[in-house]
C-alpha cells in the first residue's frame, strides 16, 4: 500500500508540475530550467539521510560524495539562478 | 400627376433639380416627368439618360407648366408665367433671405415648398437639402484651398526636405464645417476647427481634429433645431480675441458660420488677414450672407497683404453630378409627402408641410415671410 | 521532531517549490520564484538535519566543500559560461541520487523488490543524467566538438545498452543477479548518457541539458521511493515534470521535435535556422517572443519603417504595436528616412492611413543622434536606408547616401523576409551585427504575432 | 562665391530656384547671394524674407552675373547675355526635349548643368530636381481633377442616398503616378494603375490600390536607370487593349507615362474618351512630351464628348512654394558638388557631374545632347 | 481486487477528473471534459462495487433510485431551470457527505480524536452545503422572496451559529460530549446555510451556489478523512479548490469581492450591475468575454457603427477586431445608416481612415434584410439609428425614420457607456430586449477588451 | 502518519486544482460548477463502502439515504452539464 500512496504522490506532484508551467517565454527558458535544476538537487535530504545513517566506510565516502554533489547542484544552482534573474530588473524608466 | 423638371438659368448653376435615377421611381410610381431640354448636360446627365428613365424632353413651358415643378432655385421669370395656378413648386427658395419675391408668386395661385424652410426634425432629415448641399460644398472648399494652396496639406519627408503639413482652420462646425474637417484631415493637414454651439467641440474631436477653445459662453442649441443665435457684443469681442492667434497661423481658413435669416457673423477681421502669412488661403462659405471676413465679397477672389479670399456662393455646383444627386433624393422624399395616386394633397397637419410651405391658395403663408414682409423683422 | 511534523514541514518545503516554479515562468516574477524556492530548499536542510543529526563527518564535509565549490563556481561564472554550468550542476544532482540510492542499497543488500526496482531506476536514470550531463558541459565549453556527428555504429550501439538495461531490469524483478547486477546498471547509465548525448550537436545542448534536468528530477523521486521520504517524490516528480513541459516549449519554439533534436545527427538535419541566406556569415535569428521581451522591456524604441512595411500593408499592425508599447511605458517614435520606400513621402503617406500623429514623426536629421540612447531600434521592411555601408564603406555604391544610425541602438531588430538585399541591390553588414535580431516574416504576419508576444508580456 | 537668383519670365512660372532657408545656408557658409527684386514674390516668399536670409536684393543684370546662376529654366534671352563667361548655370535645361537651345549657350562660355541629365543614383536621390517637381505633380493633378469632377471621390452614405466612390485610373507608376495614387486613396476613391515597368505592380499595391494587368512583356528597367523604353507595336496594341475597360470605367484618368527623351508613349486613343461617362475628367501630365491621351494639347482644357481633357504642363508651378523648397534643397544638394571655398571646382570624375555638364569651356559636351545636335538621335 | 489495486484504479479516476476539469475551462473541450469526468466517475463506482459487493438493499435501492431521479431531473428541466437544479444537485452532495459521516460514526461511536474531528468537519460543511444549496434553488425558482434583504438580527445570529460551532468542535478534540455534540452540529451547519444564504439576493445566487459547491467538494474529501479513502481526498480537494478559483473568477467578472457577495444585503450595496440606469426595466450587462465567445462561434456579425464610435475615436480598434472575426471564418459586414453619426458620411470617413474596404459597406437598404439570418449585431455607440420605436411606437418623435432592424438579429450587443439616450434625446427600447446585450464602456476601451477576449478564444 | 500522508494528498490534489481553473470565460461559468458539482458527487464512494458495512437498521437507513443523494448529485450532475454544454456545439459554417 505504501507503494500505492507514493505513486499517488508522485502523479498529484507531477500534475503540479505539468500545470504550473504553461507559457514561459523563450528568454526565460534557460533561468527556468537552472531553477528546476536547483531544486531537483533535492536529493540533498536523500543525502543526508543516507549519510546519517551509513555504517561502512564505502557507504560513508558514497555519503560523502552524495552530500558534497547535491549540495554543489543546490547552492550553485540557485546562486547561479539568481545571477542571471538579475538581468531581468526592468530598465528604470 | 404631371412633373417638371426646368433649366436652371441662373449664371454658374449647374445642378438639375431630379436626376435620371430619381425620374425613374417617379414614372414607376404613375406619374409623368416633363424634363426641359439639356436641364440636366451641365450635371453630366444628358437628354437621353431621362429618356431611358421614362420621362418625356420639351421646352421651358411644358415643363414650368406642370402640377409639381421642381426646380433648383426660385423660378425666374420666363418660368412663373407658364405656371399654372394650383400647382406645387418646390425648391430653394431662398424665403428669408429674399422674402420679397413671395407675394408675387403668391399672385400666381401656385402653392410653394421652401427647402430652406423644411423643419430640422428627425423624420425630415431625408428632405434636407440645406445639409445635403453643405455636404458637397464644405467637400469642395477643402478642394479649391488645396488646389490654389501653394504647398501640399500632408506632411511628406522626402530626399529634398521635409515638408512641413499645412494647418487648416474650419470656422462654424455645422454640417459644411464638419464635411470641410473631414476632407482637409484625409488630406493629411493639420485641422482645427471653432463654433459657438456647445456640443460642437465633441463633434469637431469626434472627426480627429482639435477644437480651438475660446473662453465665453457657449450656446446651447437644443431649442432653435440645431442653429446657432447671434451672440452678444462682449462675447462677439472675446471670439475675435481668441481666434487670432489660430487665424494667424493658418495656412487655410475655411470659414463656414451662418445664422438663419441674419448676416453672416464677423469672425476674421481685416487685421486678422494681414497676419496671415503670404500665400495663406480664406475660402468663405458665407460669402452668401456677407462672410464671416470682413473682406470678403460674394462671387470674388480678393487678394490682400498676399493673403487670397474665395467668397464662393455656389459651391454645391461645382459637383453638380453628386449635388443633383442628392437634391433629388431630397426632392423625392419631399413629394412623396403631398403626390398621391389621385393628386396632389397638401396636409397643412404635417409639420413639414407647414413648415415648408409658404405661398398657398394665393397667399403667403409662412409666418415668418409674413412677418418679414410686414417689416416686422425675426 | 516528531515524524509527522517534519513530514508536514516537508510538505510546506514542496509547497514553496510550486510556488517559485509558477513565478519562474514570468519576467516579472522570476528571481522573487527562485528565492522562493531557494528557501523551501533550506527549510527542507534545516529539518532534514535536526532529525538525523550532525552526527557524521560526512556531513560536515559534504555540506562545507559542496556550498563552497557550488558558491564558487556560481559565484565566478562569465555570463556566457552559465549554460555549461548549469549543466555540470545538473550531472551533480544526477550523480548525487546515484549515490543515494547506492549506499541504501549497501546498507540494505537485500531488498524488498519493489525497492530494488526503485533503486535500478535511481540509479540507471542517475547515472544517465551525470554522463551527459558531463558531456553536454563539455560540448557547451569547446572541451569536446561542438558539431553534431554520427558515428557508423551509433545506431546500433545505443538500442543495444537500452535492451540490455532492460533485460537487466527483469533480472532484478525476478529477483535473480545480486548486486553485480546493479553495478553494471550504473555502469551501462553511464555510457548510454555518453553515447546518447556526444552525436548531437553543441547548438541543441540547451534542449537536452533540460531534458536531463528532466531526468535528474525523475532520479531524485525515485531516490524518494527508495528511502520512502514524500518530500523527494514531490520535488523529484515537479521537477520532473516541469522539466519534459520546459523542453518540449523550447523544441517548439525552434520548430522541432524532441525526437528530431536528440537523433538528429543521423538525419543530418540543419539546425541552424530559418531564413534563406545569402551570406555565411551568422546572423540572430529571434522569435516573436524573444522581440516582444526585449521591446517590452525597453524604455525608448524607434521604428524605422521601410518600403516592406508598405509592400506587407502593415501599417495598422504596426501602429496597433506602438500603441500597446506606449501602453507599457515605453516611449515609442518613427524614424523616416528621406528615401524610405518607392516614392517621396511614401512613408509619410502610409503612417497617416494608420493614423500615426505627426508629433512621432521625426526626419532623418532630428533622430539620429538619438539612437546611441535608444534601447531598442525596430527595423520593419527597410534595408538600404539602415544600411551602415553607406557611411563607413567607401567602396560601396551607396556610400555617401544618409543612414538612419540604427546600430548605434542598443538592440536593433530586424522585421523582413529574409536576407535579400533592397531596391541598392547590396548586402546589409547590420544584418550580421552583433547586437542584431533577424525577425523573419512578412511584415504584417511577423508584427501580429509581436502584438500577441507582447500583450502577453 | 556670388550666386544669382534670377526671376523667372517664364508665363504661368511661379516657382524660385532658391528659397530663403537655402539662402540662409548659403550665406552662413560664406557665400554671397543676390536675388532679383521680386523673383520669389509669386512663391510666397517675399524679398524682406531673402534679406532676412543674409541676401542682397538687385536688378535682373546682377543676379544673371553671378558666379553661380541659379534659375528654374533655361536662361532668357535677356539673362543670357548677362552671363559671365566662366560662371555656372543651372536649372531645368530641357536639354533632350530642347537640344537646339544649347550651342548658343556653349558660346557665351558658361558651364551649364541640367537637373535633368544628373544620373538617378543613390547618391544623387537629393538632386533629383524631377523627383521632386513629379511628387508636386502628382499631387496637384489629383487636387486638380477632384476640384473639377461633378462629383465626389469618397463614398459617403447620407439621408440624401449613398453616393458611390469615384474610380481614378492613374497610367504610369512613376513618381507622380504614385503620388497620385496615394493622393486619390487618401481622399476615398478607388484607385488601380497600370505601368510597363515589371516592379510597379508591387509598389502600386503598396499603396493600397489595384494594378491593372495587361497580359503583356513586363520591362525590366534596373538597366536603364529605372526609365521606361518604348514598347514594341504589339505590346503597344496589348495594352491599348487592356486599358480600354479601365478607362472606360473610370471617373479619373491621370496619366503620366513618359519615356525621357521621346514622345510620350499613346495609351487613350480618341475612341476610349468616347466611351468614358459624361462628365469624366483625363489629367493628362505628359501634355509637353505630347500626351498619353491622342486629344491631349499642352496647356489647354479640351471638352470631347463631355470628357474634359487637361494638359497642364507646369503643375508644379501651382505649389510653387512648396514646389520651390524642394527645388532650393535640390539645388543647394548640387551646388554643394562643385562650390568650395576657393572657388569652383567643376570635376569631371563625378559621376554626377560627367552625367549633368551639359555645355562647359565653350562647348557642349554632353554625349547625347552632342549626338542630338549631330542629328544622331538617341 | 486487491487494495492496492483499487486504489490504483482510483487513482486513474482522479486523474480522469483532473483531466476533465481542465477541458470544461475551454468552449471547445468542455464537452468531452465533462464526458471524462463521467468516465472517471463510472470507474470509481464500478471499483467500490466489486470490493464492497451488492451486498446490501440499500446500495440497490440507492443506486436506482438516485439514478432514476437525477436522470429523470436533468432530462426535463427547462434551459431556464438549470442554475436551481445545479443548486439542487449540490444540496444533495453535501447531503450525502453528513449521512457518510454520521453512517460511520455510528459505526464506530467511539473514534480517535482526529476521526471526530473529520466526521465534525464532514458533517458541518455537509450541513451547510446541503441547506445553503435548497435556499438558493429556492430563491432562484422563485419559492423565495428573490431580492437581497437583511434582517435585524442577522448581524448577531451568524456570528453566534459560527461561535457555537467552533466551541463545540474544541469540545470534541478535548474528548468532552458525545454524539449529542455531533447532532448539534449537525444542526446548527444546517440553520448557518438557512441564515447566511437567505438574505443574499437572487442575481448573486450564481456565484452562492459555485461557493458551495467549492464547500461540498471540501465536504467530500473530509469524508475521504474519515474513511481513509484517497480518492475522496483527491476529487474534493480538486472540486473544492477549483470551485473556490471559480467562484473568485465568477466574482471579479462582476466586479465584486466574495465579501461584497456574501454580506451585500448589509451594506445594502446594489448588485443590479453597473451603469447609470435611466430606466428600472432590466438590461443583460455582459462581460467582454461574454460578447467575444458569442461573436467568435457565430457565422456572420454585422457591425452598426454610430457617432460613439467617433467619439471614443475606436475606428482603429474595431477594424481590429474585424480582422480578428475574420480569421476565424466569421462573416463580418458593417451597415451603415443614413444619418448616423453627426454629419453626411460620418461613418464612412471613420471607416475609410481604418482601411475598411468598401465592399464591406453596406447601405440600409441593402442589408436591413439580412438581419434576420445574422447571428450577431455589434452595435458600437450607435442609439437613435437602431431605435426600433422608430419602426414601432407610432407615438413617439421619431417615428417613421428608417432604421437598422438590428433586434432582428439572434443577438444584438450594444457597446456604450450608459444607458442615456443620443441625439434625439429619447429611450430605446432595444435595450430591454430579452435577446440584447450591453456592453458598458467608452467604446474604444470596450472594443479593446473585445479583441483580447477575441483573441483567447 | 496517515493523516499526514492524507494532507499531502489533499494538499497537492488543491494545487491541481487551483492551477487547472486559470482563466474561464464567464458563459462557461455555470456549466463548469456544474460539472464540478457533479465531481463532488465522488461521496458516492464513501456512501457506498459505508453502505457496505451497515449493521444497524438506523445505518442501513443512512447508507440508504447517502446513496440515493449521492447518486441523484452524480446522475444528474453530469447529464445536466451535458446539457447545457450542447448548446456550445459550434454553429456549422
Ligand atoms: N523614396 C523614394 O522616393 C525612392 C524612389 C525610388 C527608389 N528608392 C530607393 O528605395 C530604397 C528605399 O529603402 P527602404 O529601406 O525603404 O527599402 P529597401 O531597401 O528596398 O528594402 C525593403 C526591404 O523590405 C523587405 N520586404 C519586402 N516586402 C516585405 C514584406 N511583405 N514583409 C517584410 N519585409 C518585406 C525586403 O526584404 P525581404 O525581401 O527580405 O523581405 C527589402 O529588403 C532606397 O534604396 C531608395 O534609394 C526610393
Ligand atoms: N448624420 C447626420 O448628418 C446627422 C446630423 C445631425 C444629427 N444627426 C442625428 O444624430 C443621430 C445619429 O445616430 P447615432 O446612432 O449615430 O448616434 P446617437 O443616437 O447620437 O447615439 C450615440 C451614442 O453613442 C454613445 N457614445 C458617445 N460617446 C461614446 C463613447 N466614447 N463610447 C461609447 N459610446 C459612446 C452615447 O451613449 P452613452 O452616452 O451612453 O455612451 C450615445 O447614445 C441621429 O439621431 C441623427 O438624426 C445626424
Ligand atoms: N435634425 C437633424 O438631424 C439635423 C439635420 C441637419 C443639421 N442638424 C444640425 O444643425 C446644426 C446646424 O447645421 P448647419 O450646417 O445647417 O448650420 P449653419 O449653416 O446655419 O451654420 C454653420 C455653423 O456656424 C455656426 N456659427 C454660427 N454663428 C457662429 C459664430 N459666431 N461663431 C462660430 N460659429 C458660428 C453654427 O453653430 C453652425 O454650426 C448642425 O449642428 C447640425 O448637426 C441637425
Ligand atoms: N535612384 C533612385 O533612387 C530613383 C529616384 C527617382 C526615381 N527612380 C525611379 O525611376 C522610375 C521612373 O520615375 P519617373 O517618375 O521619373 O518616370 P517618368 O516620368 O519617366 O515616367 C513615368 C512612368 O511612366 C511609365 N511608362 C513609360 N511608358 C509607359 C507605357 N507605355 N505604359 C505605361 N507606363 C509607361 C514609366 O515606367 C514610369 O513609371 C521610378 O520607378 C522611380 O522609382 C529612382
Amino acid at each position: 500500500m505504501e507503494l500505492v500512496i507514493s505513486i499517488t504522490v508522485f502523479v498529484l506532484a507531477a500534475f503540479v508540475g505539468f500545470e504550473v508551467i504553461t507559457k514561459v517565454p523563450p528568454t526565460l527558458h534557460t533561468p527556468l530550467m537552472s531553477g528546476s535544476n536547483a531544486i531537483s538537487g533535492v536529493t540533498i535530504i536523500g543525502a543526508l539521510i543516507v549519510a546519517g545513517k551509513a555504517d561502512s566506510t564505502l557507504g560513508e565516502v558514497l555519503a560523502f560524495v552524495a552530500v558534497t554533489m547535491a549540495m554543489i547542484n543546490v547552492i550553485g544552482g540557485f546562486l547561479v539562478t539568481d545571477r542571471m534573474l538579475e538581468m531581468f530588473k526592468k530598465k528604470e524608466r | 400627376m404631371i412633373i417638371g423638371i426646368p433649366k436652371t438659368t441662373e449664371a454658374g448653376e449647374h445642378r438639375v433639380s431630379l436626376t435620371p435615377d430619381v425620374v425613374a421611381r417617379l414614372t414607376k410610381e404613375g406619374h409623368e416627368v416633363v424634363v426641359q431640354s439639356g436641364a440636366g448636360t451641365a450635371a453630366g446627365f444628358v437628354d437621353e439618360a431621362y429618356e431611358g428613365s421614362g420621362a418625356s424632353i420639351g421646352d421651358a413651358a411644358r415643363a414650368w407648366s406642370a402640377d409639381v415643378v421642381c426646380s433648383v432655385s426660385f423660378p425666374s421669370e420666363e418660368g412663373a408665367s407658364h405656371l399654372k395656378r394650383g400647382a406645387v413648386v418646390l425648391g430653394m427658395l431662398q424665403p428669408l433671405d429674399e422674402p420679397g419675391r413671395f407675394p408675387a408668386l403668391a399672385s400666381t395661385g401656385v402653392t410653394s415648398i421652401a427647402f430652406e424652410a423644411v423643419p430640422r426634425t428627425t423624420r425630415a432629415q431625408s428632405m434636407d437639402v440645406l445639409s445635403s448641399q453643405a455636404t458637397v460644398a464644405g467637400y469642395q472648399a477643402v478642394l479649391m484651398a488645396a488646389d490654389r494652396l501653394d504647398k501640399f496639406f500632408p506632411m511628406l519627408t522626402t530626399a529634398a526636405g521635409t515638408i512641413a503639413p499645412s494647418k487648416v482652420l474650419v470656422l462654424g462646425a455645422g454640417v459644411a464645417g464638419l464635411m470641410a474637417i473631414a476632407t482637409a484631415r484625409r488630406l493629411g493637414a493639420i485641422v482645427s476647427a471653432f463654433d459657438v454651439r456647445a456640443e460642437a467641440a465633441e463633434q469637431v474631436q469626434s472627426l480627429g481634429a482639435r477644437f480651438v477653445s475660446v473662453e465665453m459662453e457657449q450656446q446651447d442649441s437644443s431649442a432653435t433645431g440645431g442653429y446657432a443665435k447671434e451672440v452678444a457684443e462682449e462675447t462677439q469681442a472675446k471670439i475675435l480675441a481668441g481666434l487670432a492667434k489660430p487665424v494667424a497661423e493658418a495656412d487655410v481658413v475655411i470659414s463656414t458660420a451662418q445664422i438663419p435669416g441674419r448676416p453672416a457673423p464677423l469672425l476674421i477681421t481685416r487685421q486678422m488677414v494681414e497676419s496671415m502669412r503670404p500665400g495663406a488661403i480664406i475660402i468663405d462659405l458665407a460669402a452668401p450672407t456677407g462672410g464671416n471676413c470682413e473682406l470678403t465679397r460674394a462671387d470674388e477672389s480678393i487678394v490682400h497683404s498676399n493673403v487670397t479670399i474665395e467668397g464662393p456662393t455656389n459651391l454645391p455646383s461645382m459637383a453638380a453630378g453628386d449635388a443633383s444627386r442628392m437634391f433629388g433624393r431630397n426632392a423625392l422624399a419631399l413629394m412623396k409627402l403631398f403626390l398621391t395616386e389621385e393628386g396632389l394633397n397638401i396636409d397643412f397637419d404635417d409639420d413639414i408641410i407647414e413648415g415648408s410651405v409658404i405661398t398657398h391658395g394665393g397667399a403667403v403663408v409662412h409666418p415668418r415671410v409674413k412677418a418679414l414682409l410686414d417689416g416686422g423683422g425675426n | 521532531m516528531s515524524q509527522e511534523l517534519s513530514a508536514l514541514i516537508y510538505l510546506v518545503a514542496a509547497a514553496l517549490f510550486i510556488f517559485g516554479l509558477k513565478r519562474l515562468s514570468s519576467p516579472a516574477t522570476a528571481r522573487s520564484g527562485n528565492q522562493l524556492a531557494a528557501a523551501g530548499m533550506a527549510i527542507a536542510i534545516i529539518v532534514t538535519l535536526t532529525n538525523s543529526g550532525i552526527s557524521a563527518w560526512t556531513i560536515i564535509a559534504g555540506i562545507i566543500v559542496g556550498s563552497g565549490v557550488g558558491a564558487y563556481l556560481a559565484r565566478t561564472v562569465e555570463m556566457t559560461g552559465m549554460p555549461e554550468l548549469v549543466a555540470a550542476f545538473n550531472g551533480f544532482g544526477g550523480g548525487a541520487s546515484v549515490m543515494v540510492a547506492s549506499a541504501e542499497y549497501l546498507q540494505n543488500p537485500d531488498p524488498a523488490v519493489q525497492t530494488i526496482v526503485t533503486i535500478a531506476l535511481s540509479v540507471v536514470i542517475g547515472a544517465i543524467t551525470f554522463s551527459g550531463s558531463f558531456m553536454a558541459w563539455g560540448k557547451l565549453n569547446g572541451k569536446l566538438p561542438g558539431q553534431p556527428f554520427g558515428y557508423p555504429a551509433q545506431k546500433l550501439i545505443d538500442p543495444l545498452i537500452v535492451a540490455t538495461i532492460v533485460f537487466l531490469g527483469v533480472m532484478l524483478v525476478l529477483d535473480v543477479g545480486g548486486s553485480f547486477v546493479l553495478w553494471t546498471l550504473l555502469v551501462l547509465g553511464l555510457v548510454l548518457g555518453v553515447t546518447r548525448v556526444i552525436p548531437i550537436g553543441g547548438a541543441d545542448m540547451p534542449v537536452v541539458i533540460s531534458l536531463l534536468n528532466a531526468f535528474s528530477g525523475v532520479a531524485a523521486s525515485m531516490a524518494g521511493f527508495v528511502i520512502n521520504e514524500n518530500a523527494l517524490i514531490i520535488s523529484g516528480a515537479l521537477v520532473g515534470a516541469s522539466g519534459l513541459i520546459l523542453t518540449n516549449i523550447m523544441v517548439k519554439a525552434m520548430n522541432r521535435s524532441i525526437a528530431n533534436v536528440l537523433f538528429a545527427a543521423f538525419g543530418g538535419a540543419d539546425s541552424t535556422g530559418q531564413g534563406g541566406t545569402t551570406s555565411d556569415k551568422p546572423v540572430k535569428a529571434a522569435s516573436a517572443e524573444d522581440v516582444a521581451i526585449t521591446m517590452g522591456y525597453a524604455r525608448s524604441v524607434i521604428v524605422v519603417p521601410g518600403y516592406g512595411l508598405a509592400v506587407a500593408q502593415a501599417q495598422h499592425v504596426l501602429r496597433e504595436l506602438a500603441d500597446l508599447l506606449e501602453a507599457k511605458g515605453v516611449d515609442v517614435r518613427y524614424a523616416i528616412h528621406p528615401v524610405a520606400g518607392r516614392m517621396p513621402g511614401h512613408m509619410n503617406v502610409l503612417l497617416a492611413e494608420a493614423d500615426v500623429s505627426y508629433d512621432k514623426l521625426f526626419a532623418l536629421e532630428d533622430i539620429n543622434g538619438d539612437f546611441p540612447r535608444t534601447d531598442v531600434a525596430l527595423i520593419v521592411g527597410a534595408n538600404d536606408v539602415v544600411n551602415p555601408a553607406a557611411r563607413d564603406d567607401e567602396t560601396s555604391p551607396i556610400f555617401g547616401m544618409p543612414i538612419l544610425d540604427v546600430d548605434f541602438a542598443t538592440t536593433s531588430v530586424v522585421i523582413k523576409r529574409s536576407l535579400s538585399p533592397g531596391f541598392a541591390g547590396i548586402d546589409n553588414p547590420l544584418f550580421y551585427n552583433e547586437n542584431n535580431l533577424m525577425l523573419f516574416g512578412d511584415a504584417k504576419a511577423a508584427m501580429q504575432e509581436l502584438v500577441k508576444a507582447v500583450a502577453e508580456l
